[in-house]
C-alpha cells in the first residue's frame, strides 16, 4: 500500500514536471503568434516586458501601473521600426513585490525575448531585477521607482519619474514654507527602503529649513495606527509625513480622523491613489500629496482611458473598482510610449540597439517632458501637489512645486 | 562490501553527471537565462532545506528559526563584501556606513584579483555562517530546553526579533537600516553555486553518517533511551542547532548572492515555512529528498508553472481560471496532499544510494506487519 | 494621566481583539496540543467574507453569514487536515497546520487577486467617532472589550455548565481516557474548532471595521500575537488567554507611546520567549508532566 | 577495594503527595545478580529511575563504586510534604543527568523496550558506543577517527555475535521478534561498557522457553563481561533461578531482603503477593 502510494506520488510529481515542461515550451512557441487581431495583419512582433508587482504589498499600485501600459498598447498597438510595422506585445511578469522573486521574474522576461522592460513600481525589486537585465543587456525603464540607487549602479536602468531626494525636499519645503509648520512627525514602515529613503530626505530638508522632526517607524503588518497618531499629537506636530504604501496610507487617514488629528497629512506619490482618496472622503482631515500627474492635465488621455477602463471589467477591478486615474497609470502610459520612441530611434528590436538609443529619447508625455540625464534619471524639476477634497472625494490640484 | 562499493560508484556517477549537466548549462546558456537562475535559487534552497532537515528531520528538533539565521548570513555577506568605493552610495543615508573595508578587496591585494575576490567572498560566507552559529549558541541556551511546539514558536519569535534589529535605524551604519544592501560581488554562473552548496551538503552528509549523526538520530527516535545510553541531550541538541544554523547562515549568504540585493523583508517566517514544506515534500530525514524537492519546488514555482498564472498552460487557454495566484494554489494543494496522504514524502528516509537496494519490498512488508 | 489615556483605551481595544482570537488557540491547544497555525488565516477569511457579504447583502443577513461561513471553514479544516493525523506525531500535525495556512493564504490570494479588499463601512454604527474623557475615538474601540468580556463569560458558562463543556474539559484533561469513557472525541474537537472560529469571526468583524482593507496577510500578525497571549496566560486556560491578550494589547500600545515603535512587535516575541523559559505554564496554566 | 558497587541510601521519591519509593536502602556487591521484586505499582521502576538519574530523589543518596553520585534533600514544595525520618541528613544536591550516570558505568534496559525505531540492529548497538567515543564533532565528521570507529564497529560485531543477533544486524530493530528485541536492548546496554547492568523486566512478554534462555543468557554475560546485575522482574522462575539476593518492595517500602530461598518463605512477601505470586 505504502509502496503504491509512493509510486503514485512520484507519478504525480513527474506528471507535474512534464506538464510544466510542456507548458514552458508552449508559451515559448505560441507567444509569437499571440494577439488575435495581429495574427491577421501578419506583422512582426516586438515584445515589451512588464516587470511589475501584481501581488504583494505593491500589488495594487503595480496593477494600476500596468493599466496605463495596457491602455497605451490599446491606443498604439503597433510601432514603426526601421521602416517595418511591428505589433507590440506586452509580456507581463509578476515580481511579487519581493526582492527574492525579482531575479527569477526578470530572468523569465529575458527568457521571453523582450526588447525593453518597463517597471517596476517599487525600487527594491527593480534593483533585484536590475542585475539580471544588466547581464542580459536589456534596457529597463523604471516607471515609479524613486530610489536613487536604482539607476546609480546599473548601466541599463533608466527611469521617467523624479527621485526621492527631490520629492522629499519638495514636501519639506511645502510643509515649512506653505503650511507654515515647524514640527513634523514622520512615519515610515520598518524595512521599506522607499519609506525610509523619503523619510531621510524629508528630514534632512526640513531640518535644514529650521524645523524639528520626530521620526518613528512601524513594523510591517501594523494595522492600528492610533498610537502613532497620538505620538504625533503629543509631539506637537503640525504635519504627519508618511510616505507609506497605499494600504497603510488608508489606515493612517482613518486613524488620524478617529483621533482628531488637526494638522495636515503629507503623502508621497504612493498616496495618489483612488483608494486613499476614498478613505479620506467624508473624514475630517487634510492631506497633501506630491505626484507625477494631475487628472485633468490631459483631457484627451483622461477621457480615453476612462472609457477604456469602463468598457473593460478586468481593468476596472484592477483599478480598484472605479475609473479615477492614478498618477502611476499615467506614468505607465508614458513609459510605454517612451519605450516605443526608443524602439523607433534604435531602428531595431535588438535590446542593445534600444539601450543605445534610449538616452537620447525625448518624449512629451501626459506627465510632462521625459528626458534622461547621464545617470539615466528623468530630468524633472517639478512635482504636482494635490490635496484631498474630503467632500467630493477627489484630489484637488494645489500647485506645481519645484525645488529652488 | 561489494554492494556498498556499488552504491558509492552509483552515487558518485549520479553526482558527476549532475555536475556535468550544470557545467554544460553554464557554458551554453547565458547567466541570465531562466534555467541558470532557477538552478541557482534551487541550489541555495537545497542547502537551506538540508540544514533544516539536519535539525528537524535528523535530530527531531522542531525549529522554525531558519529564516533568521539566513538573514544573519546574508547581511554578513553583504556587509563584508561591498566594495569600499561603492559604500558611499549604498549607505547613502548613513555617510557610507561604519565598516570601511571589503574582504574581497583585502584578499585581492594579497592574492591577485580573481583568486582574491573569490577567497574574500568565501571568507564572507564563512563569517556569516560563524555568526549564525554563534547566535544559535546564545539562543539555544534558553530555547533548547523547550519541548517540540514551544521550541518551534520560540525560534520563530527569535527570527522575528532579529528582523526588527536589522531594520533598526540605530544599527544603520552597519546594516543600512531599512535600506537595501547591493553592489556586492556575486557568482553569475550556476556552477559555483552547485559546487559550493554541494560541498556544504557533503559535509552535512558526512556529519550525519558519523557517530554524532547517529547520536542525533537516536535523540530523534527516542530521547529517553538516548539519554540513558549516555548521550548528553543538551550538548547534542545544541550541537545540532549550531551546525544547522551555521549552514543556514551560509545558505543565507548564497541567497544574498542570488538576489543581488539584501533586505530583511524576504527573510520572514514565510520563507521558513516554505523551506519546511520543501523538507516535508522531500521526506523528513532524507537529504536526497530535500534536494530533489528544492529543485522540483523552485523549478515549478518559478518557471515551469508560470503558465498557470499567465492564462495559458499546457496549451489550454483559460484566462479566467489560470490567473494570478493559481500557480501557488496548485502548489499548496499538492503540498497538502503530500502532508496528509504521503507523509513520507518523495524519498521517505531513503537516500540516493538506497535506490539501488533490491529489498525495499521486504522492509515495507515488515513495517506494515508490525 | 491625560497623556497615556488614549494609549490605554486603544490598548484595551486591541487586547479585546487579540483575546477573541487567542481563545481559539487556547481551546484547540488544550485538547489537541496543537498550535493551530491556520487560525490567524481563518480570522483573515472571516474578514474577507465580511467584505464580500456586506457589499452584496444587507447587514442583518451578511453578518450572520460571516459567522456561519467562518464556522464551517474551521470545522472543515479540522476534519480534512487534522483528523486524519490524529495518531501521527505532533510534528506532522503542526506541519499540516502550516500547510493549511499556506493553502488558505494562496487561495485567498487567488480569489482576491492579491489586492487588499476594501472594507466599506460594513457596520456604520460602531465606526462612528465618539468622545470619551475628552479623547476622540471610534465607538468600536469601546464596544470591543465589552463584547469580548460578554462572550468570554458565555463561553465559560458553556464550558462549566453544559454537557459538551464537560466533555471538552474531560478531553483537555486526558484525551485517551475521555475517549475510553465514551466521550465522542471527534464531536468535542469539532466543537472546539466551531467555538474558536466563531469567536475569530466576531473578532474579525470588530477588527476589520476599524480598517480600510483586508489583505491576505492580515491574519498573520494578529494571529501570532494572539497565540503569544494564549501562551502568556497559560495555554489551555480561557481566562488566561483573555488576561494575556489584554496585557499584551496594553503593553504594545504603551511601548509605542514610549517611542520604541521599532520594537513593538519584537517586544511581543521577546515576552513570549521570556515566559516560555521562565514559566512555561504561563500565568494560569496547569503543569503538564511528561510520562517517562 | 570496594566490593560495593551500588548503594541506595534512604532514598525517597515523592510525587506531590504520593510516595512512590519510601526510604529505600539497598546494597549490591560486585559480581552479584540482585533482583528487585514486588507487586505492580510497588515503585520498582521508580527506584531504577532514581538510580539512573531520570528522577531526582526527594531525599536520600545513591553511591556507585564507593562514590556518592546522587544526593538530594527536600526543597521547595517538597519541604512541607516530606515527612521522612532522614530529614536534614542530606544537605547537598548531586543530580547528574542520566547520560552522566551511564558514563560512570551503569547501563539499563527499559520495561517497554525503547529501541531506536528507524535504526538497524547494528546501529542501535553502535550508537550506544557514542558515549565512549573520544572524537569531537569535527574529527568525527571529517573521519579523523577512523581507527576508533573501526574498533567500535568491531566491538559491536563481537557483541552481536555474543547475543546471537549478528545475522540480523542489517534489519530494522523494530522488525525483530519480541524476544530478540529484548536481547538487542541488553546488547545495546552492554555497548556502553557498564560495570552495573540494570534490567527492567527483561522477560516481560516472553514465553517460558524464552525465559529460560534469557536466564542462562544473563548468567553468561555476567561472567563474560565481569558485570554486576540489578534487575526488576515478575517471572519468578527467572528471579529465583538466577538471583544471588532479592529485595522486595511493596507500596514503596522495602519489606524483605534475602536469598531466593529466604524470600520464598517470607510471610510478608507471600501476603504482599497474594494472588499474584503464581502468575509466573
Amino acid at each position: 500500500m505504502k509502496k503504491l502510494s509512493a509510486f503514485l506520488l512520484s507519478l504525480v510529481m513527474v506528471a507535474g514536471l512534464l506538464a510544466g515542461c510542456g507548458g514552458g515550451d508552449k508559451s515559448a512557441t505560441s507567444d509569437s503568434s499571440a494577439p488575435a487581431d495581429s495574427a491577421a495583419s501578419a506583422n512582426k512582433v516586438v515584445k515589451i516586458g512588464v516587470f511589475e508587482p501584481q501581488t504583494g504589498d505593491n500589488g495594487a499600485g503595480g496593477k494600476q501601473e500596468i493599466l496605463g501600459m495596457q491602455y497605451a498598447n490599446y491606443v498604439q498597438p503597433t510601432v514603426e521600426i526601421g521602416g517595418e510595422t511591428y505589433d507590440v506585445q506586452l509580456e507581463i511578469v509578476d515580481n511579487r513585490t519581493s526582492a527574492e522573486n525579482g531575479p527569477s521574474a526578470a530572468a523569465e522576461l529575458v527568457n521571453r525575448g523582450v526588447s525593453v522592460v518597463l517597471g517596476s513600481y517599487g525600487s527594491g525589486v527593480s534593483m533585484a531585477g536590475g542585475a539580471i537585465f544588466e547581464e542580459a543587456g536589456i534596457p529597463a525603464i523604471g516607471v515609479t521607482c524613486t530610489n536613487p540607487q536604482v539607476t546609480a549602479d546599473c548601466s541599463v536602468y533608466y527611469r521617467i519619474c523624479f527621485l526621492d531626494p527631490f520629492q522629499g525636499t519638495v514636501l519639506a519645503n511645502y510643509a515649512y514654507n506653505e503650511l507654515g509648520v515647524t514640527t513634523a512627525y514622520v512615519l515610515g514602515m520598518l524595512g521599506s527602503d522607499y519609506d525610509q529613503g523619503l523619510v531621510y530626505y524629508f528630514t534632512e530638508a526640513f531640518e535644514a529649513l529650521g524645523g524639528t522632526v520626530v521620526a518613528e517607524s512601524f513594523p510591517e503588518g501594523t494595522a492600528n495606527f492610533v498610537s502613532y497618531i497620538n505620538n504625533a499629537k503629543s509631539a506637537g506636530a503640525g504635519v504627519i509625513f508618511a510616505p507609506v504604501s497605499i494600504n497603510y496610507a488608508q489606515l493612517i487617514v482613518e486613524a488620524a480622523d478617529a483621533q482628531g488629528f488637526d494638522g495636515a497629512l503629507l503623502g508621497s506619490d504612493t498616496w495618489d491613489s483612488n483608494k486613499v482618496i476614498e478613505s479620506a472622503k467624508g473624514k475630517n482631515i487634510s492631506a497633501y500629496v506630491t505626484t507625477f500627474y494631475q487628472e485633468g492635465g490631459n483631457p484627451e488621455f483622461d477621457t480615453g482611458i476612462k472609457e477604456w477602463i469602463n468598457a473593460n471589467a478586468d481593468a476596472k477591478t484592477n483599478n480598484g473598482g472605479n475609473d479615477m486615474i492614478a498618477a502611476v497609470t499615467a506614468m505607465g502610459y508614458d513609459a510605454y510610449f517612451t519605450a516605443l520612441e526608443a524602439l523607433k530611434a534604435a531602428g531595431s528590436t535588438d535590446p542593445k540597439a534600444v539601450l543605445e538609443a534610449l538616452p537620447g529619447v525625448s518624449y512629451e508625455g501626459v506627465s510632462g517632458l521625459i528626458e534622461f540625464d547621464d545617470i539615466g534619471d528623468a530630468v524633472r524639476d517639478s512635482a504636482f501637489i494635490k490635496t484631498a477634497n474630503t467632500e467630493t472625494g477627489a484630489w484637488d490640484f494645489v500647485k506645481v512645486q519645484s525645488v529652488e | 562490501m561489494t554492494s556498498s562499493k556499488k552504491k558509492t560508484i552509483f552515487t558518485a556517477a549520479v553526482l558527476a553527471v549532475l555536475l556535468a549537466v550544470c557545467v554544460v548549462v553554464d557554458m551554453t546558456l547565458p547567466s541570465y537565462h531562466i534555467v541558470v537562475v532557477v538552478i541557482k535559487k534551487a541550489t541555495v534552497y537545497s542547502l537551506v532545506a538540508v540544514s533544516m532537515n539536519l535539525l528537524n528531520g535528523f535530530t527531531g528538533l522542531f525549529s522554525l528559526g531558519q529564516a533568521g539565521f539566513m538573514l544573519l548570513g546574508a547581511y554578513a555577506y553583504g556587509v563584508l563584501t561591498i566594495p569600499v568605493d561603492k559604500r558611499a552610495s549604498v549607505y547613502q543615508y548613513f555617510d557610507g556606513g561604519a565598516i570601511q573595508f571589503s574582504l574581497p578587496e583585502i584578499f585581492s591585494g594579497a592574492l591577485g584579483d580573481t583568486v582574491g575576490t573569490v577567497v574574500g567572498m568565501l571568507a564572507a560566507l564563512l563569517v556569516g555562517g560563524i555568526l549564525a552559529a554563534l547566535l544559535a549558541y546564545l539562543i539555544g541556551l534558553p530555547v533548547l530546553r523547550l519541548k517540540s511546539d514551544y521550541l518551534a514558536i520560540a525560534t520563530l519569535g527569535f527570527a522575528e526579533i532579529l528582523r526588527a534589529f536589522f531594520q533598526w535605524n540605530t544599527l544603520g551604519p552597519i546594516t543600512n537600516g531599512s535600506n537595501l544592501l547591493k553592489s556586492y560581488p556575486a557568482f553569475s554562473h550556476a556552477t559555483p553555486y552547485v559546487i559550493l552548496a554541494g560541498l556544504m551538503i557533503a559535509v552535512i552528509v558526512l556529519l550525519i553518517n558519523s557517530t554524532y549523526g547517529r547520536a542525533f538520530k537516536a535523540i530523534r527516535d527516542d530521547e529517553v533511551a538516548a539519554e540513558a545510553m549516555g548521550i548528553n541531550l543538551a550538548h547534542h541538541k545544541r550541537l545540532a542547532f549550531i551546525i544547522s544554523s551555521f549552514f543556514a547562515g551560509i545558505g543565507g549568504g548564497m541567497m544574498a548572492m542570488y538576489m543581488g540585493t539584501i533586505a530583511a523583508a524576504p527573510f520572514k517566517s514565510t520563507l521558513t515555512y516554505e523551506i519546511l514544506l520543501i523538507v516535508v515534500i522531500g521526506g523528513i530525514g532524507s537529504i536526497t529528498g530535500s534536494i530533489l524537492a528544492s529543485f522540483l519546488y523552485i523549478f515549478s514555482s518559478e518557471w515551469l508553472l508560470r503558465g498557470l498564472d499567465a492564462g495559458k498552460f499546457l496549451g489550454i487557454s483559460a484566462p479566467s481560471v489560470f490567473k494570478n495566484g493559481f500557480r501557488m494554489v496548485v502548489l499548496s494543494v499538492i503540498i497538502m496532499i503530500i502532508v496528509l496522504f504521503f507523509r513520507r514524502g518523495l524519498m521517505g528516509d531513503k537516500e540516493l544510494p538506497d535506490l539501488l537496494d533490491r529489498r525495499p519490498k521486504k522492509r515495507e512488508k515488515e513495517a506494515a506487519g508490525k | 494621566m491625560q497623556a497615556i489615556l488614549p494609549y490605554v483605551i486603544n490598548g484595551i481595544s486591541v487586547g479585546g481583539q487579540y483575546a477573541l482570537i487567542a481563545i481559539g488557540y487556547t481551546l484547540v491547544y488544550g485538547i489537541l496540543r496543537l498550535i493551530n497555525f491556520a487560525h490567524g488565516d481563518v480570522f483573515m477569511v472571516a474578514g474577507l467574507v465580511m467584505v464580500y457579504a456586506t457589499t452584496a447583502l444587507p447587514m442583518y443577513v451578511a453578518l450572520p453569514l460571516v459567522l456561519i461561513v467562518t464556522v464551517i471553514l474551521g470545522f472543515t479544516i479540522e476534519r480534512v487536515a487534522y483528523k486524519p493525523l490524529r495518531t501521527a506525531p505532533r510534528m506532522s500535525v503542526m506541519i499540516s497546520a502550516i500547510g493549511v495556512s499556506y493553502l488558505i493564504q494562496n487561495l485567498a490570494f487567488y480569489i482576491t487577486g492579491g489586492v487588499p479588499q476594501p472594507v466599506t463601512n460594513p457596520i456604520p454604527w460602531i465606526s462612528e467617532n465618539v468622545t470619551i474623557f475628552g479623547e476622540s475615538t471610534k465607538r468600536v474601540t469601546l464596544v470591543t472589550p465589552v463584547l469580548t468580556i460578554v462572550l468570554v463569560f458565555a463561553l465559560v458558562y458553556l464550558i462549566n455548565h453544559t454537557k459538551i463543556g464537560m466533555a471538552m474539559r474531560a478531553a483537555a484533561k486526558d484525551f485517551e481516557t475521555a475517549q475510553l469513557m465514551g466521550i465522542k472525541i471527534n464531536a468535542v474537537i469539532s466543537m472546539t474548532f466551531v467555538i474558536g472560529s466563531f469567536l475569530a469571526a466576531v473578532g474579525a468583524m470588530l477588527y476589520f471595521t476599524n480598517y480600510p482593507s483586508v489583505a491576505i496577510t492580515s491574519g498573520g500578525m494578529p494571529g501570532l500575537k494572539a497565540f503569544v497571549a494564549a501562551v502568556f496566560g497559560g495555554i489551555g486556560s480561557i481566562p488566561g488567554a483573555v488576561v494575556g491578550a489584554f496585557i499584551i494589547g496594553l503593553c504594545e500600545e504603551i511601548i509605542k507611546g514610549l517611542g520604541y515603535t521599532t520594537f513593538s512587535d519584537a517586544f511581543t516575541f521577546a515576552l513570549l520567549i521570556v515566559v516560555l523559559c521562565v514559566k512555561p505554564t504561563g500565568l494560569f496554566g496547569e503543569k503538564v508532566t511528561d510520562k517517562v | 577495594m570496594s566490593e560495593n558497587v551500588l548503594k541506595i541510601e534512604n532514598a525517597t521519591m515523592q510525587f506531590g503527595g504520593v510516595v512512590a519509593v519510601d526510604n529505600l536502602n539497598l546494597e549490591i556487591n560486585r559480581g552479584e545478580i540482585v533482583a528487585l521484586i514486588g507487586p505492580n505499582g510497588a515503585g520498582k521502576t521508580t527506584a531504577f529511575n532514581v538510580v539512573t538519574g531520570v528522577y531526582q530523589p526527594t531525599n536520600g543518596a545513591v553511591w556507585f563504586q564507593g562514590e556518592k553520585i546522587i544526593e538530594n534533600h527536600p526543597q521547595g514544595k517538597m519541604k512541607k510534604l516530606y515527612k521522612g525520618q532522614h530529614d536534614g541528613e542530606y544537605t547537598h544536591v548531586l543530580a547528574p543527568t542520566p547520560d552522566k550516570v551511564t558514563k560512570l558505568g551503569m547501563a539499563r534496559t527499559f520495561q517497554n523496550i525503547r529501541l531506536w525505531k528507524s535504526q538497524t540492529v547494528f546501529d542501535n548497538v553502535l550508537i550506544a558506543k557514542h558515549c565512549r567515543s573520544t572524537s569531537n564533532v569535527f574529527s568525527a565528521t571529517f573521519r579523523l577517527n577512523r581507527k576508533e570507529e573501526a574498533a567500535q564497529r568491531e566491538h559491536v560485531a563481537e557483541l552481536l555475535n555474543t547475543v546471537g543477533l549478528y545475522d540480523v544486524k542489517d534489519e530494522l530493530a523494530t522488525s525483530l521478534p519480541y524476544g530478540k528485541q529484548r536481547r538487542l536492548e541488553i546488547a545495546r546496554a552492554l555497548a556502553a561498557e557498564p560495570k552495573l547492568l540494570l534490567l527492567d523486566e527483561p522477560a516481560a512478554g516472553m514465553n517460558p522457553q524464552e525465559t529460560d534462555e534469557l536466564t542462562a543468557f544473563i548468567g553468561e554475560i555476567r561472567d563474560k563481561f565481569d558485570l554486576t546485575v540489578f534487575l526488576i522482574e515478575h517471572h519468578m522462575n527467572l528471579v529465583m533461578g538466577i538471583s544471588d539476593r532479592i529485595y522486595v518492595l511493596d507500596f514503596g517500602k522495602l519489606i524483605a531482603e534475602g536469598t531466593p530461598a529466604e524470600i520464598q518463605n517470607n510471610q510478608r512477601v507471600i501476603d504482599a503477593y497474594l494472588g499474584v505470586a503464581d502468575d509466573a
